[in-house]
């Protein structure tokens, strides 16, 4: 199994999931993030003082798949989150080297 | 990059209306200066000598406030003497839950409306939305100082106030309100200040239909011209002794005048506007309830001053006002949690205070004149008919009017409107003639309905040609990355951390 | 799925207040067809004729507003001319003060107690929190209109009050309270909403004992059947007239009626319901302060209506009341603080404003009777005896008294009770009869005991009979699950994101 | 570990002010003993009586509330008859404003003060601020019936007040304010009162410039000692009798007393405490501008209490008070926001309810003497001169005044102050005299210049020898890591979740 | 070193930290994700609009731990985690390359 | 490519951030964590209750870099983030098997 790890723009979310769901993953794992990057970021003043804030929000979308959906996860993912303008985000594929699912027992492949 | 472009752009606009405030300055100066020159000749009696000429002339039901003298008034000399009126006398009971109102009707405003809007919209906008509030009561601020009270009560035409107490001119330590044959009068100024709270919340309420994608520079020209042009024409219309006073209609505390004319705008601009980016899709549930709670806390309280105020002293009046306030606002709130809870399962804390504000609405017009049984059916019907406007009317006809401004005010302010109309009684209003329907007297039926369909037709033409100007000189909408990314880091610079 | 359960479960429920409510609004229309046929005819000289019959009488110490004339008074014809009651004259000032500290004290509820104990809960039912003190401030404004005013303040009954004022039948636009011999009154309406505000917080105030578990469903019944049978049986014997009164026992603004009754209410509750899951072992942290602080102020400042505005006046005795009350309240909140500093070596901002709340509980019944003096002990106890009570007492018995209603209410408001009689004096309470032990009338401590003793009697065991018979129709505690997943969702389909 | 040591560490500290509360109370006890003894034999006639060898003394222009009989005073006795003082008499309706001006005015500092500076720090400072604001209230609640009601207001000497009123001696039920001569008196209790919550807010302001560094445990005996060394000698000054109102300075309600005081003593906290932990490189932006935002709102609408209240009556003047309050404000609002708006491209939240406080500040000791032309001028002054100081001033200087305590309430106080010399007329003070240079009397600027300079230099240095002795016992920062933890929970044990 | 990664019910944290500690584990790091997977979500209502939540709120705990003990402790995680109902969660095993204590420049699996 | 994946003070992201900027590292995410380790946690009381609140606030910095770089990667953020003092937290290193630039569809050592 790998996880598909996806840092994207945070209102292409639900786009995310659907591209997902289409291709018959059930489950995902969602965390918001900040990122650095190219994109750059805004500036708050307040009064006397400025503050460039360099860390925009992210959403990191986290899915658990048989290796052999992989590719099509990472396409999928790519092509939902995409809106071609800097700041649109990564996809990292890990190695799982076991996985469980709690309620069940179930292991590995079972398991997501 | 695109924040200096924004920035040269910006400050752009943003001279303009600095100069209007350096003119306005200066004109103030202008206008005082002859004031006050006059003021330090004039001495109290003499102050009030000024209005003799005005003997004879029958007040309007809606007094005027201490016109400054018409010099071409004749006065009647066979009736000099026997209707001669006497100087008001100031009452300091009267002006203390004056003082206090205004306070109260302040803050339904700040921070009443900016948390009630604030609380409902997403967290990224939270800070636009209680921004473009709070500038608002600092504009109308002015302009009701500038022009704005003048315009509304002061004037002969039937349709459109006078200049002649612009900056207040004549308004000094000693005016009083009435300027005669009151035993009850205040101070002038406390009712200026107490009309003033009016004047800032009725453009506050339209923020609630356009959140989330109104241009802050687009903001500042609308509400100067709105109130200019829409409010305190209406205010004149009803309170000031135009049109609608002559025929009679009824408005205890501004159903027609703050309400209606609100909420029509508010639509207006919402559909002018166009929907919000990813409405129908996105979720835009509101970021913070506890604000809202506490925004209609303070609404519910401050409505206090808003409708018992609306006595102008501290009577029976306003006590009544206060209870009937009291009554519709539960009464409305309580059918639309059971509604709600009927319909989904549930009820929501958004759904109750929904409907208290909703029922206090639909009060506001009848205020002085129900009793407890008007007020029951005036809360059940209000609490009812906005129930339907926000979820099925909205739903049909698609526009979005983003916190219902027009669901709430202008639907409760008509429904309101008309059950004045209907349940208004001499037992409350006071007098011998009958009122409403339920006195026999179905013929005021018309100048409710009249004054609605007039206040509709008039506040939808003019916000419309209000829109197409601002429009064409700094735009309306801010761009769709800007509305992503939240107004309050792109429009202010500042957000919720 | 379970939602579609629940929905149509709770839809029925539902139902049955709505139709309740229809059913008032029919009965007041009754009603008010009747009263308002016979006010037509009455003009205001007729309407205080009527009280003429009560001629003779010599009117309780807490004066009964207005009585709808009782047809069956004999006058004593013989003192009729010496003691023949003059109607009463309205005084703007004290009307002023009233309108406004009506408005203060309902802003001690919304928002202010939905603040202090929102802040107090979890994030996750804090919406739950504001919307159970919401919806009792709704339902017991029209209970106190349909019948709860009357209740309290009508009827001979040294027990029970009358029915007479049921839908407010009588009370007009010139009805004055007192109805005679005062150049002091106000208007009844005004009476009537500022005891209504008094009649909304006392069970709001429950709220806190029982919140994180409780179901909107069981509470909505719950607060109706306890208002009416618990609080107006109350509000009646002290202030109406009732057997406390008449005993002499003194509570100037409420802190049996309002404070023991609510705290003791709570621990009832409390128990019944039993302990929140998790308690002991999860972290029930209040999830923002910063809310409960600003509740407490609101608290604080609301309640110099609620303590000077029970002086039904601007007067002498009303700034007393607000002197001693500033001051109870401050010195309570320092205890508080010192002693948490000691025993915990941090001074909690918690720790400060429970003490500050507890130190406005205990000083209610004393506000009107006790001096600087008085004000610093009874603040300096009821900041130690409370401390005491939410940290020993409350962990010796186990009891999940979630937000300290009893620890603060009850235990505060037997502080207050007790020491009013320790410290009353008439050089406050004005007149020349020794008042409290202080005075040397020790012999007040027997009434201040009773009424403590009575009303912890009485609202016991009464509100464990509303308990059982809500819990028999409806259930009385959300499923675990529920618990867990938090109310605001589970019951309000809402939340804080 | 670290815990333990602090605890029996600030426990030792916590040691100290319990036994000085106990120790007022003591004195409390005793104090009242005396004097209700005294009081119970006196009724009311006689204690106006004892105002009668006060005969033949000119009043001073700020009336000096009941002093207690002068034994030395000898009564001239040719002019007995001519000038005997009459008892004054309770007004109504004058009452109800200033009972509601009390708590309007409270509201300003809680939860007012408490909130608009808790929303400016970090997340995890807000409960630390808030705490120290509250803790202010209680402390100075207690300091002021003690001693500093009696030091500001009573006493013949021109530079420090008397005892005479210590834990409130002789002010009973029907004491008035003022004592004589007057048909507009009130409660002297509310007078009391509503001067604490003057008392209350200016060292409440001070918290704003040393926020995130400073050791409660530093400011509990740093607030009393400034409360009564500070506060309480400049009120005397100003409004006691002493030598700046025998000058003939203008402050209406409390420029200098309040905010120059406080913002210079800010100023004097941040220079000597230093600058915060990463202050220049660490981002300390607001958290909740949301917070501050109600926070200000609070602030304007109860300034009307504390401008208008100043009035001490429900009359023109407070009504005069009450409208150039709202003028002034929204002007500088309006200039700050536009000047931002042009400077930096974008109008800020943070920015116009600065500009609002500032214009507030600034009318404050404008506002019984200025029309609307001095508003204008003083809003405008106020927004333009405290932008530059919070922006370029502070930058120029690189002091730390985290919150701008001097940068809004000592500059715009100045600001206010010089301008009412300009701006002051009889037009709006009444009377026959030329009042402030626009009248034609240049030589008013002296008094006013005279009055900041003296309070800037008295409080600069008392302040900082306040902090010398507090640093000495208790030490005034937290360590380092503290302050990188946050305060709430370093401090207070607790945090926003 | 292995990183054994948990998304578990929130409720659970405090047992599975206990259970944790319980092998001789001495830290975790843990993060505040929303999970989307079998388990249904709930429904918003505000006013007229409803909202679908797909995601529920969720706890991520991240452990490393010696190669020999990522057994027992996915076993400890899971039986701590279980309440049997849906939406239990999962565990995933990752391999980590290297490891590294800030304080002490300690590496592997002395860092852990 | 690899996933340098560090735990540290909050107050130390903006030093980190700086080091891996001076190492030619062009992004990151950034992730609000609660760390438990040896560093002891604070006691919250409210009123009669207190919590021991074992879990304390850390910052969680991911950066994919080329392989490579990890070494001085994994350096540069232990300098940084050092403080001496117990909690500096931990650095982790993962090897990626894939990385995607989404907007650009550039893969591997091309997409970070
Ligand atoms: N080397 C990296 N390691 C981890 N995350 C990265 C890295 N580079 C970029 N990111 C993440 O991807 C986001 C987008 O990157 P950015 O350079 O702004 O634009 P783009 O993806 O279009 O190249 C960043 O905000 C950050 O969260
Ligand atoms: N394929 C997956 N990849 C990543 N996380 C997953 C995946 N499937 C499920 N999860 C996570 O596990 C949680 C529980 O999954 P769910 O399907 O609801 O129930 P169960 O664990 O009982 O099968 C989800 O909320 C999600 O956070
Ligand atoms: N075994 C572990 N697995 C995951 N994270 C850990 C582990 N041990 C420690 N951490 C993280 O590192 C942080 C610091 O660890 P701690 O033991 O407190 O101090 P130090 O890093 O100085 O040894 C913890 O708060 C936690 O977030």
């Amino acid at each position: 199994m790998k996880l598909v790890s996806a840092i994207i723009k945070p209102f292409k979310l639900d786009e995310v999931r659907e591209a997902l769901l289409g291709l018959g993953v059930t489950g995902m794992t969602v965390t918001e993030v900040k990122g650095f990057g190219r994109q750059k970021g805004h500036t708050e003043i307040y009064r006397g003082a400025e503050y460039a804030i360099g860390f925009l929000p992210k959403i990191k979308i986290e899915v658990a798949v048989k290796a052999d959906v992989t590719e099509r996860a990472v396409e999928a993912i790519a092509k939902a989150a995409r809106t071609g303008s800097i700041g649109d985000g990564k996809v990292f594929v890990f190695d799982i080297e076991h996985a469980l699912r709690i309620r069940t027992g179930e292991s590995n492949d079972d398991a997501i | 990059m695109t924040a200096l472009v924004l920035k040269s752009n910006w400050a752009r606009w943003a001279r303009l209306p600095l100069m209007l405030l350096a003119l306005l300055c200066f004109v103030a100066l202008a206008g005082h200066t002859a004031s006050s020159s006059r003021a330090q000749t004039a001495d109290l009696p003499a102050l009030q000598a000024k209005t003799a000429p005005a003997d004879g002339v029958v007040p309007a039901q809606d007094a005027k406030p201490a016109e400054t003298a018409k010099p071409d008034a004749k006065p009647d000399e066979k009736k000099a003497d026997e209707k001669k009126p006497v100087p008001s006398t100031l009452n300091a009971g009267d002006t203390a839950w004056m003082l206090t109102a205004t306070a109260l009707v302040l803050l339904m405003t700040i921070p009443g409306v900016a948390l009630f809007y604030g609380g409902m919209v997403r967290k990224k906008n939270v800070l636009s939305v209680v921004m473009h509030v709070f500038a608002t009561t600092c504009l109308i601020t002015v302009v009701w100082v500038a022009i704005g009270y003048s315009l509304a009560f002061t004037g002969d035409n039937n349709w459109i106030g006078g200049a002649s107490k612009a900056f207040l001119k004549g308004v000094g330590l000693n005016t009083l309100f009435p300027e005669t044959d009151s035993t009850n009068a205040i101070p002038e100024t406390v009712f200026v200040v107490f009309q003033m709270t009016f004047a800032i919340i009725t453009p506050a309420l339209i923020v609630g239909a356009y959140v989330d994608r109104m241009k802050f520079a687009a903001m500042v020209p609308f509400m100067v011209l709105w109130s200019i042009v829409v409010y305190s024409t209406v205010a004149h219309w009803v309170w000031g002794g135009g049109w609608l006073a002559d025929m009679g209609a009824l408005d205890f505390a501004g159903g027609t005048v703050v309400h209606i004319n609100a909420g029509v705008a508010g639509l207006v601009c919402a559909v002018m506007l166009g929907r919000r980016t990813g409405y129908g899709t996105e979720n835009m549930a509101p970021h913070n309830l506890t604000l809202s709670v506490v925004g209609a806390s303070l609404l519910w309280v401050g409505w206090f001053g808003f409708n018992a105020g609306s006595a102008v002293a501290a009577n029976g009046n306003a006590g009544m006002a206060m209870l009937v306030t009291q009554l519709a606002s539960a009464v409305a709130a309580l059918v639309w949690m059971f509604l709600e809870w009927m319909a989904r399962g549930k009820a929501s804390i958004l759904g109750v205070i929904s409907g208290a504000v909703a029922g206090l609405v639909a009060i506001t017009p009848a205020s002085g004149y129900v009793g407890v049984l008007g007020a029951f059916v005036i809360g059940a019907a209000a609490g009812l008919v906005c129930y339907w406007a926000v979820t099925s009317l909205k739903r049909t006809f698609k526009y979005d009017d983003a916190l219902d401004a027009f669901g709430v005010h202008a639907v409760g302010g008509i429904v309101g409107a008309l059950l004045t109309g209907v349940f208004a009684t001499k037992a409350v209003k006071g007098g011998d003639a009958a009122v409403g329907w339920i006195d026999g007297n179905a013929a005021q039926m018309l100048p409710q309905i009249y004054s609605v369909v007039a206040t509709v037709a008039f506040t939808a033409v003019a916000t419309a040609v209000i829109l197409v100007i601002v429009k064409a000189i700094v735009g309306l909408r801010v761009p769709v990355e800007q509305e992503r990314e939240g107004l309050d880091l792109a429009e202010h610079g500042e957000t919720v951390h």
